[in-house]
């Protein structure tokens, strides 16, 4: 969140994933665990940055015939299109995400949301990316559509436009706490109601829950 | 999990008599919630008026898991996901890390792979029907299904030591190879399953009181089912003819011949006959591929450390269920950033509210076999 | 001397369950003595050697009325009911109904008790071996002598059964 | 001592049946389990005594110690009665039945038929009654269901048996039996469609599948049974196969000929006495043959002793044929058991007969859904078994009119039957029409 300076740049940066130049191997990656992770997280991870490798040049600006038709449509809401091993991704400014969707599933016949969920980047600016994962029937096509997202900022929702995301975004409040504007019933669905955090950012931390559980229901100090 | 209002179910309906809505609590205790779904029914007699899944019964934080292991060392949790059709999710997982990290099975690996998944594809489909037989009140043909699927375990764990979450696969390819009878035990089942198939659709195609509960029951129209995310037979018995075995072939899939069965209507029984010929032409696919296994090596050359280059792929298969899709996100490092499980179970399920409404009680329990979910892989 | 105190038995037992019909609160309870209290008359009629009568309560009455009585009581929210008042305020005038009714019966008993040869009639017992065939005799009753009123009995029941066929197809 | 001297025999008689029908619903049971095993290719309860021979037993044991749970919230005193009453008037059907010409608890009831069906019709009231005393909506709706299609298939069966009854003449049970020796044809043979409906309905008044509606286990969990447990849900289970065997006695009393043999006035056909001997002969050459596989000692003595008492009953059944043939003297002394002990048999046998039908439907069939069978119930076997009776009784006009009896009466009764199912029939395939047509509209009401 303190990123301050790690600001968006113009189409042509690759990898919606990095906060910056990603393919300056040098240049910090998004360490898995940040500083506020739990401790006990996980079994220590390999704090060393990975060994610089030959500067593969995987993600790459992606300019076709569909990219030009969006970008002509939203002009400056589509903040960037690249390809990741030939799979089309377009990130796409948060606020239009449901004027997209709804251009996408009817101009250019995305008519099955395959997926939709959300990636957890807690040292970028705005720390989630929410994925849409499309598949056009009539193209055998599928698209990747991003939009960035910040803690607490609303994403409109595209249940209208897919149904079938009603169920995706509510798994990815529950998950990560997005707050879809206009779902139909934004409630938790995997997790009980009263469960707290969530559990899929990079910085949950469950140990507090638990030890307020096992002292309330058990009377004992938890052992964690 | 949460309680709140049914959706859809806003207007007040005119009930029966005027007597009060009944509230229906189906699950996640009940024998034919296929696991621990757990259905509110709102009823009208027995009429379903509006009806709500509470689901999460059986969530244990798979994608959080992923975060915290290697590569290889989350493969196996993703056999306990569709734990019916493990080979199958073990297949999708092994492919998209494959995908992320640019290499490709060998084809010998790949043909092995196509044998074991479309045999777990049947060995899914008998479950299903099976159970979905059961559901409906037909006692026998679970046995008989049950028969048939054991001879599938048998090939499993003859192949791998494991009958139910097998982890036959390994990223980039086979951990063993093949073993000297699986062609023959491969031959011998499909000899015997053909007429087996028969059996069953002797019992239940034809069966006056089989097509009553199922014909018109849970229509799902192809615009529905596509709006509603559905994939897999619940996507094809509704009109849609698009299998990713063929739109998107992986493994070895575009190396044989298979039709791609499709329905008219979209109801419970048009689901049964699309998964009936599914069997078959899983079975013929088997054939098929064990004529020519081809000869080489079972691994591509991966490293004993996988670290797939920063970036990120989506791969999805076509499982029992449905389209099974994994999202890999890889920072470099030997664990993965992201594992999204796309779960076929999870998304058909919520077609269920649709489907149900107006229907009665006893075609809940056909919907919910017939949509095929298995809660391991719904609750993740 | 067994046949008197199996009569009283019956008897007490459609009485004592014909009260509490009406005093129970619980509606299921209510339906639970109304089937034992039929079940107590049925008793009665098998031990006047009326064997048809016996079953025919039983076929009709508690196989079938009542199990749609118990149908429909079971549709309607009986804790409502419970809390709503037991008796109408009526129930002076039903008392005294009941009452002049009972005074009635009793006379006509009495006074033909009285005067043999009037009133009501005083069967002679038959023994039982010498009772004709009973539910044969009924039958030919019934097609015979009484044919008239059986046909317009069954005619009137045949207009209660369109009726409420025709209320049932209204509402849909 | 009067009343006992009068009543001693019907007493014991009774008593017997309250003790033995307990054991004989648990071998129901066993068999059933067996031949639904042998079915579905797996072996079924093996494991108590050889080929599971001791299971009913060891689960009667089971169900008694098991701990008695009653709802919090349930109707006590209903929860309590409830299951009495519904094997209590399943027993007291049984006396109503006569398995041979001398063998019947409650002798010559006037109205014996009606007995036993207005009196196991009663067992209803345990069923809804404890549906709607567990306080559990799943309960609740098995009860509704089971009211519904009790009442709805009462009346075909009803229409059903008056066809046979218009046969015989009589409601007597006994006399009912003797009239079909006198016509020397059964009565389902003379109608077939009444036979047909009976069968059906039967089904559904005993909840069997492929109408087990208020006990669906996949639907409503167990219906009406799912707060029972251990000995209660023991008795609705006695009630239940209890019933079964009612309504089977019930079919083979008026349309399969009672206790008589087949055929039983045909001479040239009378080597059919051999059959029963033969028959449990076999099975216990059958029981000597497996007893050398028996596991252990305690096993292979059990099987020579079934083996044995086969053989015991073979040598019964065999007496009263062989006798006549040895001394032709004895013939008229051995007639009444021979009359007796066969006729036990052929009565057990066309029970069992009519029971396996059962089993095999249920192993068969999916389940109906509540509106089919309501309207299976309401739409062709009602009209069919009215229209039936009706044409029957025309038929019994026209052979009277010609003097037609036995068989030939056959040539009246056949074509009515005929002509009752076609029009059912099109009374069917006209409602279809009328439903197609109003396809999209909703589903008929469920308890119409």
């Amino acid at each position: 969140m303190a990123d301050e300076p790690k600001e968006q740049q113009p189409s042509g940066v690759p990898a919606g994933d990095k906060p910056a130049g990603s393919s300056a191997p040098t240049s910090t990656p998004p360490a898995k665990a940040p500083a506020a992770a739990p401790p006990a997280a996980a079994p220590p991870k390999p704090a060393a940055p990975p060994p610089p490798k030959p500067p593969v040049q995987l993600q790459t600006p992606l300019n076709n015939e569909l990219v030009g038709r969006v970008r002509a449509k939203f002009a400056a809401a589509l903040l960037e299109a690249i390809e990741d091993r030939k799979q089309a991704i377009l990130t796409v400014e948060c606020g239009r995400l449901a004027e997209v969707a709804q251009y996408l599933r009817d101009e250019e016949k995305f008519d099955l949301l395959s997926d939709l969920t959300a990636v957890d980047w807690p040292r970028r600016e705005k720390r989630f990316d929410v994925v849409l994962n499309l598949y056009s029937f009539a193209k055998n096509e599928r698209l990747r559509v991003k939009a960035r997202a910040g803690d607490g900022e609303q994403v409109p929702s595209v249940a209208g436009v897919w149904p079938t995301a009603n169920w995706l975004e509510r798994e990815a409040f529950d998950m990560f706490g997005i707050i879809f504007a206009g779902h139909p019933n934004l409630t938790r669905i995997l997790l009980p109601d009263e469960w707290q955090g969530y559990p899929l950012r990079k910085d949950y931390d469950i140990i507090e829950q638990d030890t307020s559980w096992v002292k309330e229901n058990l009377g004992i100090e938890s052992g964690q | 999990m949460a309680s709140n209002t049914i959706a859809g179910t806003g207007e007040k309906q005119q009930t029966l008599l005027g007597a009060d809505e009944l509230i229906l609590n189906m699950g996640p205790q009940h024998p034919s919630t296929h696991g621990v779904l757990r259905v509110k029914l709102k009823l009208d007699g027995e009429r379903v008026i509006g009806s709500e899944c509470l689901i999460g019964y059986l969530h244990r934080g798979v994608e959080k898991i992923a975060e915290n292991r290697t590569y290889q060392q989350f493969a196996p949790y993703v056999d306990r996901m569709d734990y019916v059709a493990a080979v199958s999710n073990g297949l999708g997982y092994c492919e998209a890390v494959e995908k992320l990290l640019m290499v490709e099975a060998p084809p010998r690996a790949r043909v092995i792979r196509t044998i074991l998944t479309e045999l777990q594809r049947i060995a899914s489909h008998l479950l299903w029907l099976g159970t979905h037989a059961l559901d409906i009140g037909a006692l026998t043909p679970l046995f008989y299904c049950f028969r048939e699927r054991e001879e599938i375990l048998k090939i499993f764990e003859k192949y791998c030591g494991a009958r139910l979450t097998t982890h036959a696969f390994r990223i980039g390819g086979l951990q063993y190879e093949a073993h000297d009878t699986l062609e023959k035990d491969v031959e011998r089942f499909c000899k015997a399953f053909e007429p087996r198939i028969k059996d069953y659709e002797d019992l239940l195609t034809q069966n006056r009181i089989w097509l009553g509960r199922t014909k018109g029951v849970g229509i799902l129209q192809a615009a529905d089912a596509i709006a509603l995310g559905a994939t897999g037979p619940v996507l094809r018995a509704s009109g849609v003819k698009w299998d990713i075995r063929k739109a998107m072939p992986y493994a070895a899939y575009d190396q044989y011949k298979f039709e791609i069965p499709v329905g008219a209507t979209g109801d419970t029984y048009d689901r049964y006959m699309v998964r009936m010929e599914e069997m078959r032409q899983s079975r013929l696919i088997c054939l098929q591929a064990i004529e020519n296994i081809p000869a080489g090596p079972i691994m591509a050359k991966v490293g004993k450390v996988l670290k797939p280059p920063p970036g990120e792929v989506y791969h999805s298969i076509e499982a029992p269920k449905g389209e099974l899709g994994y999202y890999v996100i890889s920072d470099g490092t030997v664990q993965p950033y992201r594992v999204r499980i796309r779960p076929p179970s999870f998304v058909n399920l919520q077609s269920f509210d649709h489907m149900v409404k107006g229907h009665l009680v006893a075609d809940v329990v056909a919907i919910i076999g017939t949509l095929d979910i298995v809660l391991g892989e719904v609750d993740r | 001397m067994l046949d008197q105190a199996i009569f009283y038995l019956f008897a007490g037992v459609a009485v004592v369950s014909a009260i509490l019909t009406v005093t129970r609160r619980n509606a299921v309870h209510s339906a639970i003595f109304l089937i034992t209290a039929l079940l107590a008359t049925a008793g009665i009629f098998l031990e006047l050697r009326a064997e048809f009568l016996f079953i025919v309560q039983i076929i009709l009455y508690v196989g079938g009325i009542m199990v749609l009585f118990v149908f429909v009581i079971m549709l309607v929210n009986l804790d409502v009911a419970v809390r709503q008042l037991q008796f109408a305020r009526q129930k002076w005038v039903g008392l005294l109904i009941s009452l002049a009714l009972a005074a009635q019966v009793g006379l006509m008993l009495w006074s033909s008790r009285k005067i043999p040869g009037q009133g009501v009639p005083v069967l002679n017992a038959v023994p039982a071996d010498k009772l004709p065939p009973n539910s044969e005799e009924v039958a030919k009753s019934l097609f015979s002598s009484y044919l008239l009123p059986f046909e317009i009995a069954s005619v009137l029941l045949l207009v209660a059964m369109i009726g409420a066929v025709v209320m049932a197809k209204k509402r849909t | 001592m009067e009343f006992m001297k009068q009543y001693w025999a019907p007493l014991v008689c009774g008593l017997a049946i309250v003790a033995v029908l307990p054991l004989i619903v648990g071998y129901v049971v066993l068999v059933e389990r067996k031949i639904m095993a042998d079915m579905q290719a797996r072996l079924g309860p093996m494991r108590v005594g050889p080929h599971g021979l001791l299971q009913p037993i060891a689960d009667a044991v089971k169900l008694l110690i098991k701990e008695d749970i009653i709802p919090d919230d349930a109707d006590k005193l209903v929860f309590w009665l409830a299951p009495v009453l519904s094997v209590g008037a399943a027993l007291l059907a049984m006396a109503g039945l006569a398995i041979g010409p001398a063998f019947q608890i409650a002798q010559d009831i006037n109205v014996g038929i009606l007995f036993v069906v207005g009196v196991s019709a009663m067992g209803i009231f345990g069923i809804v009654l404890g549906g709607w005393a567990s306080n559990s909506h799943y309960s609740l709706m098995g009860a509704l269901r089971s009211s519904a299609q009790l009442v709805s298939y009462e009346t075909a069966a009803g229409m059903a048996l008056v066809c046979g009854l218009l046969f015989a003449g009589t409601l007597n049970v006994t006399s009912i039996v003797e009239a079909q020796r006198n016509q020397g044809i059964w009565f389902g043979l003379l109608a077939p469609v009444a036979l047909f409906t009976y069968l059906v309905a039967s089904i559904a008044e005993t909840n069997r599948a492929p109408f087990d509606l208020p006990e669906a286990e996949s639907e409503l969990v167990a219906g009406y049974m799912t707060e029972f447990s251990g000995f209660r849900w023991s008795l609705y289970f006695l009630a239940e196969y209890t019933n079964m065997i009612v309504v089977a006695s019930v079919a083979t009393t008026l349309f399969l000929g009672g206790w008589l043999r087949p055929f039983s006035e045909t001479r040239w056909l009378n080597f059919i006495d051999f059959f029963p001997p033969l028959l449990t002969a076999v099975i216990g050459v059958y029981c000597l043959m497996r007893t050398p596989k028996q596991p252990a000692r305690v096993q292979q003595l059990f099987m020579l002793a079934v083996a044995g008492l086969c053989f015991a009953v073979a040598a019964v059944l065999a007496s009263p044929v062989l006798v006549p043939i040895a001394k032709p003297s004895l013939a008229a002394a051995v007639r009444p058991f021979y009359a007796g002990i066969h006729g036990g048999f052929w009565f057990i046998f066309k029970v069992s007969a009519y029971i396996y039908f059962f089993m095999w439907l249920r192993f068969t069939l999916p389940r109906y859904r509540f509106d089919q069978l309501m309207r299976l119930g309401w739409h062709f076997l009602i009209p069919l078994s009215i229209i039936n009776v009706l044409l029957i009784g025309i038929a019994m006009i026209v052979g009277v009119y010609y003097h037609l009896n036995g068989w030939r009466l056959l040539l009246a009764t056949l074509p009515a039957s005929i002509m009752a199912l076609i029009i059912a029939l099109f009374i069917l395939a006209l409602d279809q029409k009328g439903e197609a047509q109003k396809a999209p509209s909703r589903a008929p009401d469920s308890y119409a």
